[in-house]
């Protein structure tokens, strides 16, 4: 087992470990968080897989961006009283059992497909510079989304302020 | 070297956590951070195909989805600040109204 | 006035957003509260919905100890109300007994307490520039404001040895006479002194900043500052053209030239423009009083034991804070009856509340600033 | 008698007499007649200030035009004399009985009320007579007196520059109207009366200590109020032992 | 070194070597940067600042630091303790992690990252939930809205700042550090000449990220006492308070690396030896510099008033002759070495001289009001900054298609932004006439 393993099972326990605490915390601010620790194990794995800028990306934007935003929110609307309630719903058992069979059926599908669904692609050794070749995707074949993007988040941009805002 | 089939079970763990997160939690923002969990968890797979392919496309769409990420959490935090300023609460099962 | 943090008992974030308000607690162990004000805020985010002053901290009961203190007994108290100005407060208190008393200090003992209360009236402003500029962030001024401070202090002490809580004057006039030299570190201080207050107007005056952290916060019109009974500087910033050293003069002050600055909005950055062109009139005022100071005794003729005959006065001079009165009520005896004093800064303070209403948080430390209070005053 | 000015003079010399005293301090011949520097105004020496242009006041009355009331030039020994210039009989004339008295003491007016008209009577010095600022509200205890305390309005009027002190007397237990509708500087003046005198002020919006402690017991500036039973009685209670002192 | 060891062990060596180099030194750099602050500020109040603690307060870090250790830790009685602990060692961590990517000379780098820049830039901004955890952690009013501010500010500042860097990454067209650098050498010209409007943008946006005046909101002492750090108090404290040093130095040092030519010395690509010698006359002038301050800490030695300040002097001076002396030495090596301490020698010196506009600024300016504070960042810097990318852009394309002087075309660039600057700012004086009532 090389350092390039070692590293993804630390990162992927991380991942999973702070990810189940994050949806069990009574504290949304320990959630976020535990949250953050997840988005930066993952981000890690990112790295692992040479994945630089996407590393990067992940950083910078969700967890210095994103997740600040919430973590804001959380400062703004913060309950005492949320606490002392009761923190899962009634469906929980229901919801619990589907979530779980939800993965049993993935489970067997990654299972099954595992040696035939996946073709073994060639794993080229050397990549090209990460970041060159995802500004080349981004803004040669992928430019109309990319533009499209850019219009849902003006969209989320605005539609956020009005929400937010407290008089229109 | 980590086969491709470790990075799914990453992914389908975390996938499942959010799942579960977000069909049992009450709490609002706690549903909306699961909701982030799954993206993420997308991103896991897509990041491991791409460099299973060699290509970067992955990586693009990824990139796409924490743009689609940035902009759900803007909205969606929109919406609970505004919820919360008029009804003081967080949980989801009281939101129970289209208007007010 | 038991908890100092003063902070709800519940959880900080409690109510951050919910109730859309939280309180906050200034002081009384702020930086910027100069002193022991405490100011409860209600915020909405960084706004200011509502506020209360909380004083009191630094009462001592000067009132109740004056009537079990004979009239020159007393005189040294009034020095720690407004204790930045302690020279005004003695004349004030020394010039209301002499009114008491039905008589009046000679005309060279009137000048040199002129010149020394204009002085400290400098000294007082000066203390006010450094504060306030401070408050706003920008560190440096304090720092020469307090070296041309320091010159006057020097003054005072070569004059009567105490450099604080002076107690220059006595009822009647003076105990001492100037000494070799006074007129001399008198002009001398005011010569340098006029570009001095050009160096701290090139650091604040025309800054971008310091115009946007001052212009249009803590507007109190011309109406409410009369309504609110505000006096000093704050009046005229408001528009009002009234200096009790014009309309009833006192001491010496109808024997020289002097502009009374004003200014039209009353905003913090007008409240700083007036002081700042007191400071340069106090200044022409020292000068003029140095140039010729009469000859003459310095005491006038009154008996070692004080027995004002009953009554009651009152009377006001112009503190650096504003209309600092006196109301003193004789029963024929050796101790004061009642002893009132009006000090400006507790009812300039009461247009706190006015001023702050719909501001931010980092206004309430301006507007705490430019209503130039000295809680030794406020709470007596 | 540390503070007793002549004794410890080492520079000056106070004067041998008091007639050797004047002649010097006339120098400025314009000086002598201040002797009294503040009220009532003198127009000749002093330039009276302009009336503030946006006063708070509503549109003046037309019978009250500003004149300065006259002074009776009175030397010492300062006396209390009675006052009967045109305010007070304008006051007279418009409140009768309840204009008690009026006085000049010490060239300063001052105007004896009865206190249930003091809201009535303030209300009416500042619109038609143009006091528009309260300078001061204060009181004085005379315990043996049958309604022992005296409660002290000074006004300042900026167009007649003026003061005028309104004086009404209140019993310990009968409430003052308050001023504060009328004059926001009143509130917490008011409040600082009722910390240190105990009069209760009617119709203030938030009649509470200002200046001492929420849970002070007594009002320190009554003439009664004993500071070492009130600290004996702290201690016991707090500290558990029998005197501070 | 590269002879002692073999180059493959070499490579993980070294690395950590500097590691620990920078973890060492850095507490001390940044207590002495304090010193400077306080020494600089003195001098421009007309005062003498520390003298006590050594000779002309040259040891006074140090007891600052032995008292910082020994307060008592307080943790207030409703903190949420897990965070109340976490949140300093989140910032300081993250300010310490950033220096992996630093340049500090062509040798002297931890790792050079090919996305070097973006690494710097993401692991600082992480800072930031040191400094919000620990305001909400606090439980305190004061805390909590210095961690809102912060919060705000950062993100605000953050954009306007990084627009403010591609200006310069389009110039470089690299966003590995090192490459950074070789690019204006290159180029033979540091890109600050290129893109001034950019550094502008730059520095405004590093003032305010790292909390410093005109824009230390988040712990303005006289509004909020000091922000998020208001329960902090000793060894936490002083955590926060390296990280805030530490990050000052990284913002220098990005601003050094993208704008100042890291670690080249001026006039970088051109070689005029000195008549018979190897020797650059340009190469000479640290080692000169250096040597006078040695003498003129020798002649104030002296003068100092006890005999132990007397010693320390002596020791400073000793010290300034000791790297005089490796400076000098180094003309002599071969020409790596040379390259690699003269590097770091250029690199520390434009980084303090950053750093002295940080310290000028905090003690000239008041403070900004909140509101005023996102506007200037929002209209102006902002607006300003997309102006001066698309200027610069045009600029370089420009150049690419007609040929020309890069600079000519960058001139006019700069002079459209400057333009629209004027007009920003002329609206922006309209705008604020009226007080803003934001929220209503």
């Amino acid at each position: 087992m090389g350092l390039n393993s070692i590293l993804f099972y630390f990162f992927a326990a991380l991942a999973v470990g702070s990810a189940i605490l994050m949806v069990t915390r009574r504290n949304v601010v320990h959630g976020a968080v535990y949250l953050i620790t997840t988005l930066l194990a993952t981000a890690g794995v990112f790295l692992l897989r040479q994945a630089e800028f996407l590393f990067i990306t992940q950083v910078i934007l969700y967890v210095g961006g994103i997740m600040v935003l919430f973590v804001f929110v959380i400062m703004l609307v913060n309950l005492d009283v949320s606490l002392l309630q009761y923190q899962f719903n009634r469906q929980r058992f229901v919801a619990g059992v589907l979530a779980l069979a939800l993965a049993a059926q993935l489970f067997i599908v990654i299972k099954m497909g595992k040696t035939s669904l996946f073709p073994q692609a060639r794993v080229p050794e050397v990549l090209p510079k990460n970041t060159e070749a995802v500004a080349d995707a981004l803004f040669g074949r992928f430019m109309l989304p990319f533009e499209i993007a850019s219009i849902l988040l003006l969209v989320a941009m605005i539609g956020a302020v009005v929400m937010a805002k407290r008089r229109v | 070297m980590v086969p491709v089939d470790h990075y799914l079970w990453l992914s389908l763990a975390l996938f499942t956590i959010g799942v579960i997160g977000v069909l049992t939690r009450r709490n609002v923002i706690i549903i909306l951070m699961s909701i982030e969990l799954i993206l993420n968890a997308v991103n896991i797979n897509l990041v491991a195909f791409s460099h299973m392919f060699g290509n970067v496309d992955g990586q693009v769409f990824a990139i796409f989805i924490i743009t689609d990420a940035a902009a759900e959490a803007a909205v969606g935090l929109g919406i609970i600040l505004a919820f919360f300023r008029n009804r003081e609460t967080l949980l989801a099962d009281e939101m129970d109204m289209l208007k007010w | 006035m038991s908890d100092p943090r003063g902070t709800e008992p519940s959880n900080v974030s409690s109510t951050v957003l919910g109730a859309d308000e939280i309180i906050l607690n200034m002081g009384p162990q702020h930086p910027s509260t100069h002193g022991v004000l405490r100011v409860k805020l209600k915020l909405d985010g960084e706004r200011v919905v509502d506020s209360e002053c909380i004083i009191g901290y630094l009462h001592r009961g000067v009132e109740k100890i004056a009537e079990h203190r004979s009239y020159q007994q007393f005189a040294p108290y009034v020095d720690r109300m407004d204790y930045v100005a302690a020279v005004s407060n003695g004349l004030g208190y020394c010039e209301a007994v002499e009114k008491l008393l039905g008589t009046e200090a000679p005309i060279r003992a009137r000048v040199v307490r002129t010149i020394l209360t204009e002085l400290q009236r400098i000294a007082s402003h000066l203390l006010w520039l450094g504060t306030h500029a401070l408050d706003i962030g920008a560190l440096t001024p304090v720092f020469y404001c307090f070296r041309e401070r320091e010159e006057i202090l020097k003054i005072f002490e070569k004059y009567c040895g105490a450099r604080l809580t002076t107690h220059a004057f006595r009822i009647g006039g003076l105990q001492y006479e100037t000494y070799d030299g006074f007129e001399q570190d008198v002009k001398r201080f005011c010569e340098d002194f006029d570009h001095k207050i050009d160096e701290y107007e090139t650091l604040l005056t025309e800054n971008r900043i310091w115009v946007g952290r001052t212009k249009g916060v803590g507007i109190l019109s011309a109406a409410d500052a009369i309504a609110l009974g505000v006096t000093g500087p704050v009046l005229r910033a408001s528009g009002v053209k009234w200096d009790l050293r014009k309309a009833m003069p006192y001491a010496a002050y109808d024997q020289y030239k002097f502009e009374i600055p004003i200014r039209e909005t009353g905003d913090t950055f007008d409240r700083y423009v007036v002081r700042m062109e007191e400071m340069r009139q106090s200044r022409l005022i020292c000068l003029q009083a140095a140039e010729s100071i009469p000859a003459g005794p310095i005491m006038a003729r009154i008996g070692k034991v004080l027995k004002p005959p009953p009554g009651e006065v009152y009377h006001s001079i112009e503190a650096p804070k504003g209309e600092l009165g006196y109301y003193i009520v004789s029963d024929g005896t050796t101790q004061p009856y009642r002893v009132r004093v009006r000090p400006p800064s507790f009812i300039n303070l009461q247009a706190f509340d006015k001023m702050a209403r719909g501001s931010l948080v980092a206004d309430v430390v301006a507007i705490i600033g430019t209503i130039d209070i000295v809680l030794g005053e406020v709470d007596r | 008698m540390a503070n007793d000015p002549s004794e410890k003079d080492p520079v000056s010399k106070p004067p041998a007499s008091g007639a050797e005293e004047k002649p010097i301090a006339q120098k400025p011949a314009e000086l002598s007649q201040t002797a009294a520097p503040a009220d009532p105004p003198k127009s000749s020496d002093a330039p009276a200030p302009k009336p503030p242009a946006p006063a708070a006041t509503t549109p003046s009355a037309p019978a009250a035009a500003p004149k300065a009331p006259a002074p009776p030039a009175k030397e010492a020994p300062p006396k209390p004399l009675p006052l009967d210039n045109e305010l007070v009989q304008k006051l007279k004339a418009r409140f009768g009985d309840a204009i008690r008295e009026a006085t000049l003491d010490r060239k300063q007016a001052i105007v004896t009320i009865a206190a249930d008209q003091l809201r009535e009577i303030s209300r009416y010095c500042r619109d038609e007579e143009k006091f528009d600022m309260l300078v001061d509200l204060t009181a004085v205890d005379w315990p043996k007196r049958e309604r022992r305390f005296d409660v002290i309005l000074i006004l300042y009027s900026f167009a007649k520059n003026e003061r005028v002190r309104l004086k009404a007397h209140a019993g310990e237990t009968e409430p003052v109207p308050s001023v504060c509708e009328i004059w926001p500087a009143a509130n917490w003046l008011e409040r600082e009366c009722y910390d240190m005198f105990g009069i209760v002020f009617e119709g203030h919006p938030d009649l509470k200590r200002i200046l001492m402690p929420d849970e002070w017991q007594g009002y320190p500036l009554r003439k009664d109020y004993d500071i070492l039973k009130q600290d004996t009685d702290w201690v016991r209670e707090n500290l558990g032992i029998e005197s501070g002192q | 070194m590269s002879h002692l060891l073999p180059p493959s062990i070499l490579r993980l060596v070294l690395p950590v070597f500097y590691a620990v180099v920078i973890v060492a030194v850095l507490p001390l750099l940044a207590g002495y940067i304090v010193l400077v602050e306080r020494k600089v500020m003195a001098d421009m109040q007309a005062r003498l600042g520390p003298m006590r603690v050594g000779p002309h307060g040259l040891l006074q870090p140090i007891a600052d630091a032995v008292k910082l250790l020994l307060k008592e830790d307080i943790i207030p009685d409703k903190a949420d303790r897990l965070l109340f602990w976490l949140a300093p060692l989140v910032s300081v961590t993250m300010a310490l992690l950033a220096y992996a990517a630093l340049p500090i000379g062509p040798a002297f780098q931890i790792a050079d990252l090919n996305i070097g820049l973006l690494f710097i830039l993401a692991v600082s901004s992480l800072g930031i939930y040191g400094i919000v955890l620990g305001g909400w952690a606090s439980n305190s009013h004061y805390s909590l809205l210095g961690a809102l501010r912060s919060a705000a500010q950062l993100v605000s500042y953050e954009t306007a700042a990084g627009l403010g860097l591609i200006s310069a990454l389009l110039l470089a067209g690299s966003l590995s550090m090192k490459d950074i650098v070789i690019a204006q050498y290159d180029q033979g010209i540091w890109f600050i000449f290129y893109v001034p409007i950019g550094f502008f943008i730059y520095m405004v946006g590093s003032i305010a990220e790292t909390n410093r005046a005109p824009f230390d909101l988040p712990e303005a002492e006289s509004e909020l006492v000091a922000g998020y750090m208001t329960e902090y108090s000793g060894f936490r404290w002083s955590l926060y308070f390296l990280a805030e040093y530490a990050n000052m130095i990284i913002v220098a040092g990005i601003a050094t690396t993208l704008f100042l030519g890291g670690w080249l010395r001026p006039f970088a690509s051109s070689h005029t030896a000195l008549p018979g010698t190897s020797i650059e006359l340009l190469d000479a002038l640290p080692s000169l510099l250096v040597l006078g301050v040695a003498l003129y800490c020798f002649y104030l030695a002296p003068k100092q008033p006890v005999k132990i300040q007397k010693m320390v002097m002596a020791m400073a001076g000793g010290l300034c002759l000791i790297i005089a002396g490796v400076l000098a030495g180094a003309l002599f090596a071969s020409p790596a070495v040379l390259q690699g301490i003269h590097g770091a020698f250029w690199f520390l010196a434009k980084v303090f001289t950053y750093i002295y506009f940080f310290l000028w600024f905090r003690f000239t300016f008041p403070r900004y009001r909140f509101d005023q504070l996102m506007r200037l960042g929002w209209r102006f810097l902002i607006p300003l900054a997309l102006v001066n990318l698309i200027a610069t852009a045009t600029a370089l394309l420009a150049t690419r298609e007609w040929g020309g002087s890069l600079l000519l075309y960058t001139l006019l660039a700069d002079a459209v932004t400057l333009a629209v600057a004027i007009f920003l700012a002329k609206n922006d004086e309209v705008d604020s006439a009226v007080p803003v009532m934001d929220g209503e």
